[in-house]
């Protein structure tokens, strides 16, 4: 079950690991974009870390809400909006809801993943962070199906989005900085598939 | 990596501290929000212009903001589209009761930012805004299933004509209605001889040999369509003119706005043999050049390398690029 | 060698095509002797101000030509100086009757090459030419024995100065000694992070490492008089502004013309943020600044680095200063 | 005895020499001055090898004199003045002589190095081209009074050039580009100095 203190946690983990990760981030946006995907992201997630500390939050839904407008707020580019509207449509289905179970859990990822596709148009395939997400959805629909507790279907979601996250290695870009490259976006992984695949297992780690 | 500069993390803010301190006449800088407004503030019944994006492009956008141009400019990070809260700002704060138009470079973070801020500032206050979405560059393929080309150099020449559409008193619809006409009558393509290095990166972002140079870049040192053996002037030249004259369908007789962009770079003196070697392409081409501008407008840090950008140009689009316009980085008549 | 040129040799006469061909309302090149003009030509009884140098250093001198500044610029090849031949032949084009003032950077090869030139017009025509040499340059020590300061920053600021002198009517005594007072009253520092590469050289002209700056260079890629660690800019502007003011001997409620000055190869960026630094160290000293001219003017081909000009300025300076002027290189009021 | 044609093959022999040295004359302005004199001499030379072919001369002193003005003309920067002034003075002293003799020559040399003293303000040890000059013209003197013969006091003058080329090694720059590097001009050969040698190392080949 996911609480507040495990959203929190959540962030605060990933806040981590994107300040270890933040150079191999900038590393793969240099291949293929503009360096900075580490940088936008490290000065979000810094500030993300930092809303446990300065404010009292009276639930998860409040929480998450305050961490995408932080987002949105900090980090720019093409990352900021995008994950900036999946948190705050992570929080819609867990308004009300204290402890997240694995179902709740479930319809807040899918409600985050639509608004990354409402404000980036992305389809499968385009070389994206959504190549990470949707194998990660149906990863944790069907774990729910076999029924999996929270810990199992994040895991199984993390490992699904790693896979996708590896499969953007062959795509052409066809949307975001990448795009602009055609052929030469070949042969190399997205970074915003790679923070996301870092987002779930996280997850995987901290959540339940 | 060389730059004059403290704290990487510290370039955007202190450099528009001093952006402040040399032109207190004319600017006026939000530090907070990382605007750059117009010192004398909105005027009663104009429309409003707001642009912004990625630091590390100077003088755009901040150095066009002042009469004629634009009303004010969100500063992003370098290379890092700015945030809704910054738009939002910018646009309430230049709203002179006939609307704001946002004018957006065609990138994803761009796009999706502005949009947000103009999603905000509707439900919020109420602020009637419009948006153009420049996408001018010729080296990336338009197409429904791609991010589309980018915004380049027409952005310029854009903020300049309709800024002075604007100051005539023209409405939010004229203005808008002229800004995507003026988009869809200029096209661009640049290339550099070298990479810039973003200062919280530390190192370039692609490598380029001393043979080398990279056709089809666009203007946040990502690395362009094509890689090619460096060439003499007049051949990139016209590796930089064709596309762009066979894209915009200019014939015999039509005239132009010609504009040779430096990359930051690349010293003047080169700037003007290129410009050279543009006009005499256009004559060839039977392609009259009503007015030029030759200079480092749009750049890409210190990157070397350059961009043509043309746009068709009739009387008027001729007499709104005459009309005063008094910013840090380009003026006259004023 | 990346550079956007043609064959090396052709450098000079492809740019000034570019110039002529960009700029053919204000100027008209004489491309056999390589001199900038007015197009206007001469105004009778106006003073004739013709300056010149080595290429490299653009917009000056050829972007510096028009109304409110010079009247002519001969273009020497790249960083070195023009010959008697161009100086004589300018001198005659802009005579309008009231004598001409020659604007020299104090480089041995300059004041040599414009001394026979002045020896030769005196002797051939009978024009009355009067010269300033501009030294302002405080990395040099000045001596009776040495070849003196170099002529950098203060050259442009004179220019604009004594050209709007020119454009109210003052004589050449007048002008010239104007000239000498705008000399004395100004210094100039610079800094290098990189070398530059003359185009028929093939090569820098000196090698800096990674964590290397070279301070007190000129603007010809020569070497410097110390090389130093790179610092951040903070203390960089202390090492430039520092000489200045104990040279120029300022003190608290002096007013001064501020000039940060771009190198060539340093964006805009980095140059707003060392003026911001800039204007912190004269706020600390009491220094206030009456204007301020923030970019690349006086280049040393792409080389990155800046320099900082301060230039005590009084009320009649500033007035001269803030007179309408319209050249490439620098234009307001018109 | 040096007449028309021999100053004629003097010039077309050092029009060689610089255009093969241009590279080290550049090399050695690279590292004390801005990298250009043999750039600034390989221009004025190839005009002045072109003279004897585009045009008679009814004199030595009247082509001297033009060698002078296209020197000018051409060259630029310090060394064009001096190199030009050197020629147009040179030519003074052989006014009506057809066939120039160790002591007519001398003269004339004399008249030229007042020249450059005249318009550059140079001083023994100011590590210029005057350096090279003054011992040649001592030495010059010095084997004339001996008894020696033109190309004798020509190789006597090549030879004190080069020693004091050769010495400009040691000296901290006074004069031109070179002297903005105060100490760090130590330890590098005068550029000028070098193309000077060249000149009488030519002129002890040609005249006579
Ligand atoms: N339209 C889109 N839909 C989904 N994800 C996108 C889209 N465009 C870009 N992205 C993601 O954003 C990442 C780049 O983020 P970032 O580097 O922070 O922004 P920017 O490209 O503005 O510099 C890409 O690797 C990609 O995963
Ligand atoms: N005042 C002077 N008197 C004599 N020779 C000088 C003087 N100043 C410079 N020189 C000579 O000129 C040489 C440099 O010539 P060059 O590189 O062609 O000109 P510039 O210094 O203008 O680039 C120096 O090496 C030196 O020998
Ligand atoms: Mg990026
Ligand atoms: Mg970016
Ligand atoms: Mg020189
Ligand atoms: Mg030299």
């Amino acid at each position: 079950m996911a609480d507040l203190q495990s959203f929190q946690g959540w962030m605060a983990d990933y806040a981590e690991v994107v300040k270890e990760q933040a150079d191999y981030l900038t590393d793969l946006d240099r291949a293929i974009g503009d360096a900075d995907h580490g940088i936008n992201m490290a000065r979000g997630t810094v500030k993300v870390a930092a809303l446990a500390e300065a404010e009292d939050f009276a639930s998860s839904e409040a929480y998450l809400k305050k961490v995408g407008m932080t987002l949105v707020s900090t980090v720019g580019g093409a990352s900021g909006p995008l994950y900036g509207t999946f948190f705050l449509r992570l929080a819609g289905p867990l308004a009300g809801v204290a402890d997240a179970g694995v179902e709740e859990v479930g319809a807040a990822l899918r409600a985050g993943v639509d608004g990354i596709l409402a404000r980036g148009k992305a389809e499968l395939e385009d070389k994206t962070m959504y190549d990470a997400w949707a194998p990660a959805l149906d990863a944790y629909a069907t774990a729910t199906a076999d029924g999996a507790d929270l810990r199992g279907a994040l895991e199984a979601a993390a490992a699904a989005s790693a896979r996708g996250r590896d499969d953007t290695l062959d795509l052409v870009a066809r949307k975001g900085r990448a795009s602009y490259l055609g052929e030469r976006s070949r042969g190399h992984i997205d970074p915003g598939a790679t923070s996301t695949t870092l987002l779930l297992e996280s997850a995987a780690r901290t959540l339940a | 990596m060389k730059k004059l500069i403290n704290d990487p993390a510290d370039v955007v803010s202190e450099a528009l501290l001093g952006m402040a301190a040399a032109h207190p006449d004319r600017l006026r800088v939000d530090h907070d929000h990382k605007i750059v407004y117009r010192a004398a503030g909105p005027r009663e019944g104009k429309v409003g212009l707001v642009s912004g994006g990625g630091s590390g492009h100077e003088p755009m956008h901040g150095g066009f903001v002042g009469t004629g141009m634009l009303d004010a400019a969100c500063a992003g990070e370098v290379f890092t589209s700015p945030v809704p809260d910054q738009m939002m700002a910018a646009t309430k704060a230049v709203d002179g009761g006939a609307g704001v138009l946002h004018i957006v470079k065609n990138y994803t973070g761009d796009v999706m930012n502005f949009e947000m801020a103009a999603e905000l500032a509707a439900a919020d206050a109420g602020t009637e805004v419009k948006s153009v979405v420049t996408d001018d560059d010729v080296a990336v393929q338009d197409s429904l299933y791609t991010a589309g080309r980018r915004g380049v150099g027409v952005t310029v020449l854009l903020e300049k004509i309709v800024g002075a559409a604007a100051e005539e008193g023209r409405s939010l619809q004229e203005c808008a209605d002229l800004a995507t006409q003026v988009n869809r009558a200029g096209r661009s393509m640049g290339m550099a001889l070298t990479s810039c290095t973003v200062p919280s990166a530390g190192r370039p972002t692609f490598d380029l040999a001393e043979d080398e140079m990279e056709i089809g870049i666009g203007i946040h040192g990502e690395p362009g369509r094509e890689r090619k053996p460096l060439a003499p002037a007049k051949d990139i030249a016209a590796m930089l003119v064709e596309p762009v004259l066979s894209d915009l369908g200019l014939s015999r007789g039509d005239g132009v706005i010609a504009f040779v962009n430096g990359m930051g770079g690349t010293p003047l003196i080169e700037l003007y043999l290129m410009y050279h070697e543009v006009s005499q392409l256009l004559e060839g081409a039977g392609v009259s050049v009503a007015r030029s501008l030759v200079g480092n407008y749009i750049t890409s840090l210190e990157m070397a390398g350059c961009s043509v950008t043309l746009l068709r140009a009739d009387d008027e689009t001729v007499r709104l690029w005459d009309a005063p316009v008094n910013t840090p980085g380009l003026r006259w008549g004023a």
